[in-house]
């Protein structure tokens, strides 16, 4: 004997419940099959529901009046035909997909008891926070040396063993570097005193440093750099720095060595246009600007970046400090648009206090020179009688040899010497 | 049509089958095994286990033969053997029977259902399977194909009467007096080995420059030695054309056409997947030519569809079959596993026997290591000569940096059961020092492991 | 849904006379699914009326009415019976006020019932929301729960713009969660189930977060927002999901805001995958995101092939996959 | 506003609760409405379209230059095409609401029009029928546990569960597979008669509508191919009334009859009783032969009356009075043919009893095997990756790989 249920039909497309308004059968009744069973009514209409099987009907569900729900059980019949009704197929194959469960792998543990104390697994569904360095992809065929124990024990702790360095052998993992690995977590700081560092933290050439990376490649592949690195005694130039620093106003803020240099390479490239120029080597053009728009190379958060002060030859001593101010502010926060951070024609790259002695700056390509800025230090120089002390600064600038000779390159490093050694022929207009 | 639902359905009971479906079984999975032919596959029925009961006997015969001609090297003597190979083929069968039931015994406990009959996909979720009492249509949530592989047929040389696959071989009724083989790999050199000692006058006909082309030469130049004792007569670079009226007509190294006189032929060039029948062109698999493409957790290009053991290609060997049949099971049961195995061993069972874990030299180094390798004969070891087994030699191959054992191969009469130490040396990733830091028992063949291990390392103590 | 999309009609019709309701079956009848029910009655067969059966005719007929100064609201009985309007909808009402430069408007509200979910097979379950979004002039919007869709349409009756007002059938009577398999919930019992009485709106282009979550966005909308809500449920992975509530014009901000705080993101409709309106939002997500995403973005959507009938719950996206999605997305590092 | 201009809205004769008025149905005579010759100029018989073309007269005898040639053994079996088609109509009806499916739509009332039409055609003329002329099938000897088996979208759907249930296909029974969208058949049946001229076969086709669907520009599109083209097509317009709750009168606007809608395009129109099975087979017969003949298309208009529901989701009492179907003047099919066969001693009550239950018997044993192969929601499915084939002759790269993805 098996018993049958018979549910509500949907008897509307999305209708979603219906009243039951009469009951053509009650408890006891044996109903032959399409005898009807019950009346319904949905907003859209009154329905009737036959029953589909024969038997003796054993509960009836609800009262008249009562609003069931479609899908609900509206009649349990007692049927004659031997078999229960045949299991339900397994669900419709969109949610036969085999899901691994989520919860921690402990839960679905192999039959054999595991030996050892379970590792403490990380549960899947946390996330790895996000800053946390990209796991390396497996390097080609270099598989992981440990033995199948601590791989089985690393797959269940969710550990990628090649994060792992192994203390053993021949890099073998054994099973305290794992253990420790896992109780540490992949970052945190060791236990002091000098353990062996071995972690090697990987971190993914993208975005900014990306682009970075190209253009210095780029620059020296194609460039046959020339650097010369030249004196400046700027004892003078420091005077009157101190001397037009006193006063600072909105409009004439405080002054660096850089706008002195700007206004110099201003009057210098007047002379020699050859190195206010980009060299298009695909094309084989040189193409010399007229408008000077000189490119400061700014160290921000996310790397090096170099905001462009256009027509430096339009603009005055503080002038050009106040533009180098306002790029290099939104150059360091971010927000210096694609446009303030191109179109350069030369270069000033200066790592001020830590400039050292002297640098070999990559040209910004496709310029064809830079200048680079190196630390001030008090040196002593020969006056041709005696060792006096003077504030010296070296220039360490590097030119594109394919379009410069090295002579021009050394006229255009004099003429800045001696514009920077004295100042005021910055003011005369020549 | 009767209709059966399960959360797994296995396609195949060979060795991959089987396990994976006892495994199942033991993770509490509903799973259902589906076999046309018996319980086993052709590893239990027609292959690893019938043969080398077959090659046993035929050593034993050997022994009582030498002894007759007076050749023993140690004062044994025969009156004039005779072998009934009926007899022994019964043996080998009550073996193989015993075999079924075990692991028909097995599935049962695991709580296996087991469906007799041939099966065909409707899609990737849904079998037919044709059984004597009617078809019966499976529903699965998860399908393991696990169809194993067959002989290879020549077209010119098709299987029937006296042109036989190592299936016949394995039941013929008497030993061929005659008996050629075509194809020189590990299949047709150990049937062909054992016949030859049984007294058949067997011709090797191999495609190739030389015979076993997958071991390197130094290793089986002692079983092309031992096959020209036992008066096999070995033709390399020779290509077989067609039979007529029990003569093998082939095309010979130089290009001149040859007949061999044969009362049976004995076709072993290779095997591929058996799933002619299956359906598989009803699914949408991505293939790798004749085998089904799989990822490192066997999962096919189908969600929820598995490939383990032959059908999805080389190295066609039962034991591969059988860790990734236990791999899947653990992966239907959500356990986190990829297959990760850094070696599976492989035996030829000629004479003398070869063993191959990880790299050969020439593949180490094809692969860009700076290796060194340590060499130890067996004629320089106790043991073998005590079983008048002198033939052959262990050699390991190691990283020359930090002596990484990278691989280790042997060949030597009974070496086969090394096997064991040559995988778990490479799989647990031991180095030179590890080996030879282990005591190995002595007086063994074994200790040629250990021997070698200290060559390599520069310092060995018994040559 | 259904007495909240009447009600929002009604309050429109009683609050301008210049609002006229009219499509196949709509006027004595109260529309198929009921949703014009006693309009006729209250605001005479002037305002409320049956037409022939020709979509290109009440589209057509609705812009003129248009032009001349009323505010049509028409219905097309299956969003999959559109096709014949289609030609009117592109070439006339998304283009009035550009090509007569302000000139002549169109003001309407072009309400169709959308989606699968009921067994109607390749012509009553289709989801053609590409075919507006794509369409310059047009403004298209998927109401999720009957609080939304009262809000939204009279938004839309009141905007001077024409309007694709799609509402998805499934939700007609309940949320729908994809388990097909389990007694309907009616809206009686859900918080956005209710709709306040008399004049309200919600403004259009302004996306709903209905699930705050950090591990993953998943953005959708439509009878997909259950779905999506149940998938985070039962996989656990913790889903900020985003109802988008109006397509086109597209709330941008909150879904830029919501990935550059989880870091991956998944995009839900139950319309067909390739070129869906799933693929312009990854398009948006890539161009203002690209830094911010820790793994690809993945879209979750209806099979490239026509709605079938008996295998509706293989077709529609059910949170088996969308977990299976969400999932995949998390192990993704 | 206070403008002079109203709006006008035609209302049906009467509404829920009214008594049902058919007063502006004219019926002539059976017999009344003269056969013009098959190759008869349209501008000769304009006033056809205003007419009914009768047989059966209120005696149930067969009078007028209509009667058709058929013996009373045809007749019997057009009657039993027709019973088979109601009993048909009320086991699936009632396998509906036992939920062994999601949809269905009866023929009630208007079985005739298809069962006397198939009979009246020749093998390989195609039909482009809607989703209520299953009698073409019927009166085809299609098997019914097919369409049942499509109706349940079972393990052995011909239509491997794609359709909604009753949109057959039938090649091989010239019955076009039926698209949910309406009136779209309508000039696809003409491009179809076109073909056959092109290719100077004898195959004709028959175009299918509802009163309501000839609102659509589809129905349109069509008479204007068929007029220019001469097409050997057979343009049939079911007015059985209602397009679910709206009267004919809404479609039909201010023409008086559908018929009508021929004479616009020069394409000869005829109007007929669509209960009468004689006279919708005559008609039927006339129309085919002058497209057979190469004299091009003929606009026939059934007027008959849909006794039921619009389909298992409707409930006409919200919109027409509930004793509306009982007074329509045109009777019922079945009910005429057989007082005809009585009337002239082919038939008998007892006969007519006899056949009902061998026919029920007859669709219940086709119910209980199309059932073994299982229903919507129970027993065998088809496949889900029935999905991704037919989607294109060979599935494309990006369906492959949808199919692997779900896995089946």
């Amino acid at each position: 004997m098996g018993e049958h249920v018979v549910k509500l039909p949907d008897v509307g497309e999305g209708v979603a419940e219906a009243e039951l308004v009469e009951w053509h059968v009650k408890v006891g009744d044996i109903v032959r099959e399409d005898d009807l069973l019950a009346s319904v009514m949905t907003d859209k209409a009154t329905v009737e529901i036959p029953s589909p099987v024969e038997g003796e009907v054993l509960w009836t569900g609800g009262e008249i009046g009562d609003t069931l729900a479609i899908g609900s059980a509206l009649v349990r019949v007692k049927t004659a035909g031997g078999e229960a009704p045949k299991a339900a197929p397994p669900p419709a194959p969109e949610t036969a997909e085999v899901l691994p469960p989520v919860e921690a792998p402990k839960a679905a543990a192999p039959a054999a008891p595991k030996p050892r104390a379970p590792i403490p697994e990380q549960p899947l569904a946390r996330p790895a926070p996000k800053r946390e360095p990209v796991a390396m992809r497996r390097a080609p065929g270099e598989k992981p040396i440990a033995s199948p124990a601590v791989r089985l024990e690393a797959r269940e702790a969710g550990v990628d063993l090649r994060q792992v360095t192994g203390s053993g052998p021949g890099g073998r993992v054994t099973r305290e570097d794992l253990e420790a690995f896992v109780a540490r977590g992949p970052d945190a700081a060791r236990s002091p005193g000098l353990a062996r560092r071995t972690d090697i933290t990987e971190i993914k050439i993208v975005g900014l440093r990306r682009r970075i990376a190209e253009k210095m490649a780029l620059s020296k592949a194609r460039i046959p750099h020339i650097t010369i690195v030249e004196e400046v005694d700027v004892t003078a130039l420091e005077d009157l720095r101190a001397a037009l620093n006193k006063k600072p106003t909105a409009e004439r803020p405080k002054l660096t060595v850089l706008p002195f240099l700007m206004r110099a390479m201003v009057r210098a490239l007047a002379e020699q246009p050859g190195l206010n120029a980009l060299f298009d080597d695909d094309a084989g053009i040189v193409r010399q600007h007229a408008g000077v728009h000189i490119g400061i190379a700014t160290q921000t958060p996310t790397g090096l970046v170099v905001p462009v002060v256009k027509h430096a030859e339009a603009r005055g001593l503080w002038e050009c400090a106040v533009e180098v101010a306002r790029l290099a502010e939104r150059a360091r926060d971010g927000t210096a648009s694609r446009e303030e951070l191109s179109g350069s024609t030369i270069t000033i790259t200066s790592l001020g206090p830590l400039g050292a002695i002297a640098t070999t700056p990559v040209i910004n390509y496709p310029e064809v020179a830079i200048v680079g800025v190196n630390r001030m230090a008090i040196r002593p120089m020969w006056d041709g009688r005696a060792f006096v002390p003077r504030k010296m600064m070296n220039l360490s600038s590097s030119f594109d040899h394919r379009v410069i000779d090295g002579w021009d390159a050394a006229v255009f490093v004099q003429r800045l010497k001696e514009l920077l050694e004295t100042p005021a022929m910055l003011f005369v207009d020549a | 049509m009767e209709e059966i639902a399960c959360r797994l359905l296995v396609i195949g009971a060979g060795p991959g089958g089987y396990v994976c479906a006892i495994r199942a079984g033991q993770l509490g999975i509903d799973t259902v095994i589906v076999e046309r032919g018996r319980l086993g596959g052709s590893c239990l029925n027609v292959g690893c286990i019938p043969s080398k009961a077959l090659i046993h006997v035929a050593d034993e015969f050997e022994v009582l033969s030498t002894a007759a001609a007076g050749k023993s090297a140690f004062g044994l003597t025969a009156h004039a053997p005779k072998v009934d190979f009926a007899k022994a083929v019964v043996w080998k069968d009550e073996i193989v029977h015993r075999l079924n039931n075990g692991v028909a015994g097995l599935l049962r406990k695991a709580r296996v259902k087991i469906v007799h009959g041939e099966a065909r996909f409707r899609d990737g979720k849904t079998v037919v399977v044709e059984t004597e009492t009617g078809s019966t249509l499976i529903r699965a949530e998860a399908v393991v194909i696990a169809a194993g592989s067959a002989p290879v047929e020549l077209p010119f040389l098709p299987f029937g009467g006296d042109i036989i696959s190592s299936t016949e071989a394995l039941s013929l009724a008497e030993v061929p007096k005659r008996l050629a083989v075509v194809g020189g790999g590990y299949i047709g050199l150990e049937l062909g080995t054992a016949f030859a000692k049984f007294g058949a006058k067997v011709t090797v006909v191999e495609a190739l420059p030389r015979i076993l082309p997958l071991y390197d030469e130094e290793l089986t130049a002692p079983v092309a030695r031992r096959l020209h004792e036992l008066g096999v007569e070995v033709l390399a670079g020779a290509k077989a054309e067609g039979a007529e009226s029990g003569k093998l007509r082939i095309t010979n190294g130089n290009g001149q056409a040859k007949k061999i006189a044969a009362d049976k032929i004995l076709v072993t060039v290779g095997r591929t997947p058996a799933v002619a029948g299956l359906g598989l062109e009803e699914l949408v698999l991505d293939m790798d030519g004749r085998f089904i493409r799989i990822g490192e957790r066997c999962e096919t290009s189908m969600r929820g569809v598995y490939a383990i053991g032959d059908v999805t290609g080389e190295p066609m060997l039962a034991h591969r079959a059988m860790a990734q049949g236990e791999m899947v099971a653990e992966i239907v049961a959500g356990l986190p596993r990829a297959w990760d195995k850094r070696c599976i061993p492989a035996i030829c069972f000629t004479d003398p026997e070869i063993v191959s874990a990880g790299l050969s030299p020439d593949e180490a180094r094809a692969a860009g290591h700076e290796i060194k390798v340590g060499q130890f004969p067996f004629s320089a070891n106790g043991r073998a000569m005590s079983r008048h087994a002198e033939r052959g030699f262990v050699r390991v191959v190691a990283r020359a940096d930090h002596n990484l054992v990278l691989g280790v191969q042997a060949v030597g009469q009974g070496i086969s059961e090394l096997a064991a130490a040559f995988g778990l040396a490479i799989e647990m990733g031991a180095t030179l020092e590890d080996i030879a830091g282990t005591i190995h028992a002595h007086p063994t063949m074994g200790e040629g492991l250990q021997e070698a291990a200290l060559k390599a390392l520069g310092h060995a103590l018994h040559i | 849904m259904i007495e909240a999309i009447r009600d929002a009609m009604d309050v429109a019709m009683g609050r301008d006379e210049k609002v006229v309701v009219f499509g196949e079956d709509v006027g004595f009848f109260g529309g198929v699914f009921r949703c014009t029910q006693g309009l006729q009655q209250k605001y005479g067969a002037s305002r409320c009326f049956d037409t022939p059966i020709n979509e290109l005719g009440i589209v057509g007929a609705a812009i003129g009415m248009a032009a001349y100064g009323l505010r049509p609201c028409v219905e097309i009985q299956f969003a999959d019976y559109m096709y014949p309007g289609y030609d009117q909808i592109v070439s006339e009402a998304a283009r009035l006020r550009h090509r007569s430069a302000g000139d002549f408007t169109c003001p309407m509200v072009i309400r169709m019932p959308t989606g699968g979910g009921i067994f109607g097979g390749e012509t009553h379950s289709q989801s053609p929301e590409a075919l507006f979004t794509h369409v310059a002039g047009l403004m298209t919007v998927v109401p999720s729960n009957p609080y939304d869709a009262k809000g939204l349409l009279i938004s839309a009756i009141e905007s001077p713009d024409p309007i694709i007002f799609l509402e998805p059938k499934r939700l007609y009577n309940g949320p729908f969660d994809g388990h097909h398999d389990r007694p309907i919930t009616p809206w009686s019992k859900h918080d956005l189930g209710e709709t306040p009485e008399g004049h309200y709106t919600i403004p259009l282009g302004q996306a709903a977060v209905r699930r705050e979550g950090s591990a993953v966005t998943v953005i959708t909308y439509g009878s997909m927002v259950y779905v999506a809500l149940a998938a985070a449920e039962e996989t656990g992975v913790d889903a900020e999901v985003i109802d988008l509530r109006t397509l086109v014009p597209l709330d941008l901000d909150t879904i830029v805001a919501s990935v550059k705080k989880t870091g991956r993101c998944l995009v839900l409709h139950e319309a067909t995958l390739t070129s869906g309106f799933g693929a312009e939002i990854a398009a948006l997500v890539q161009e203002n995101c690209f830094f911010n995403l820790e793994a690809p973005i993945v879209r979750v959507a209806g099979w490239d092939t026509p709605y079938p009938h008996a295998q509706e719950w293989a077709y529609y996206p059910g949170p088996a996959r969308v977990g299976a999605a969400l999932r995949e997305l998390m192990e993704t590092r | 506003m206070t403008g002079s201009l109203r709006f006008h809205v035609p209302e049906p004769a009467s509404r829920p609760g009214g008594a049902p008025d058919f007063s502006n149905v004219v019926i002539p005579e059976a017999g009344s409405v003269d056969r013009p010759a098959v190759d008869v100029d349209p501008k000769d018989i304009r006033d056809h379209a205003f007419s009914i073309i009768r047989v059966l007269d209120r005696d149930g005898q067969a009078v007028g230059p209509w009667t058709p040639p058929l013996g009373a053994e045809e007749l019997v079996q057009g009657l039993r095409h027709m019973m088979t088609l109601r009993a048909f109509d009320a086991r699936m009806q009632m396998a509906q609401r036992q939920g062994k499916t999601s949809f269905y739509m009866q023929h009630t009332g208007e079985e005739a029009v298809s069962c006397a039409v198939r009979v009246a055609l020749s093998p390989g003329d195609m039909n482009f029928p809607t989703y209520r002329q299953a009698g073409l099938l019927i009166a085809d000897g299609y098997p019914l546990v097919d369409m049942m088996c499509q109706i349940y979208s079972n393990e052995r759907d011909p239509l491997k569960g794609r359709q909604l249930p009753i949109m057959y296909s039938s090649k091989a029974h010239g019955f076009f597979s039926i698209s949910g969208n309406l009136t779209t058949q309508f000039i696809q049946a003409v491009g179809w008669a076109m073909a056959s001229a092109i290719n100077g076969d004898d195959k004709i086709a028959v175009a299918w509508v509802g009163d309501g669907a000839t609102a659509e520009s589809d129905f349109h599109a069509a008479l204007v191919f068929a007029s220019t083209y001469k097409a050997p097509v057979v343009l049939n317009v079911v007015n059985n009334q209602w397009a679910i709750s709206t009267f004919q009168g809404i479609a039909r606007g201010g023409a008086g009859t559908f018929a009508a809608r021929g004479l616009g395009f020069g394409i000869p129109a005829l109007r007929v009783d669509g209960n009468d099975y004689l006279a919708v087979y005559s008609v039927a017969q006339w129309a085919i032969e002058r497209a057979r003949r190469n004299l091009g298309p003929t606009l026939v208009e059934y007027v008959t009356y849909r006794a039921g529901a619009h389909s298992s989701s409707d409930d006409p009492s919200a919109y027409r009075p509930k004793a509306e179907s009982e007074g329509w003047p045109l009777g019922d099919p079945v009910v005429r043919l057989k007082d005809h066969l009585i009337a002239i001693g082919a038939w008998s009550a007892e006969r007519h009893v006899q056949a009902e239950t061998e026919i029920t018997a007859e669709v219940i044993a086709a119910q209980k095997e199309a059932e073994r192969f299982g229903t919507l929601h129970a027993g065998g499915k088809p496949s889900a990756r029935d999905i991704f084939e037919d989607v294109y002759a060979e599935p494309p790269p990006h369906l492959r790989r949808q199919r692997q993805q779900i896995g089946v």
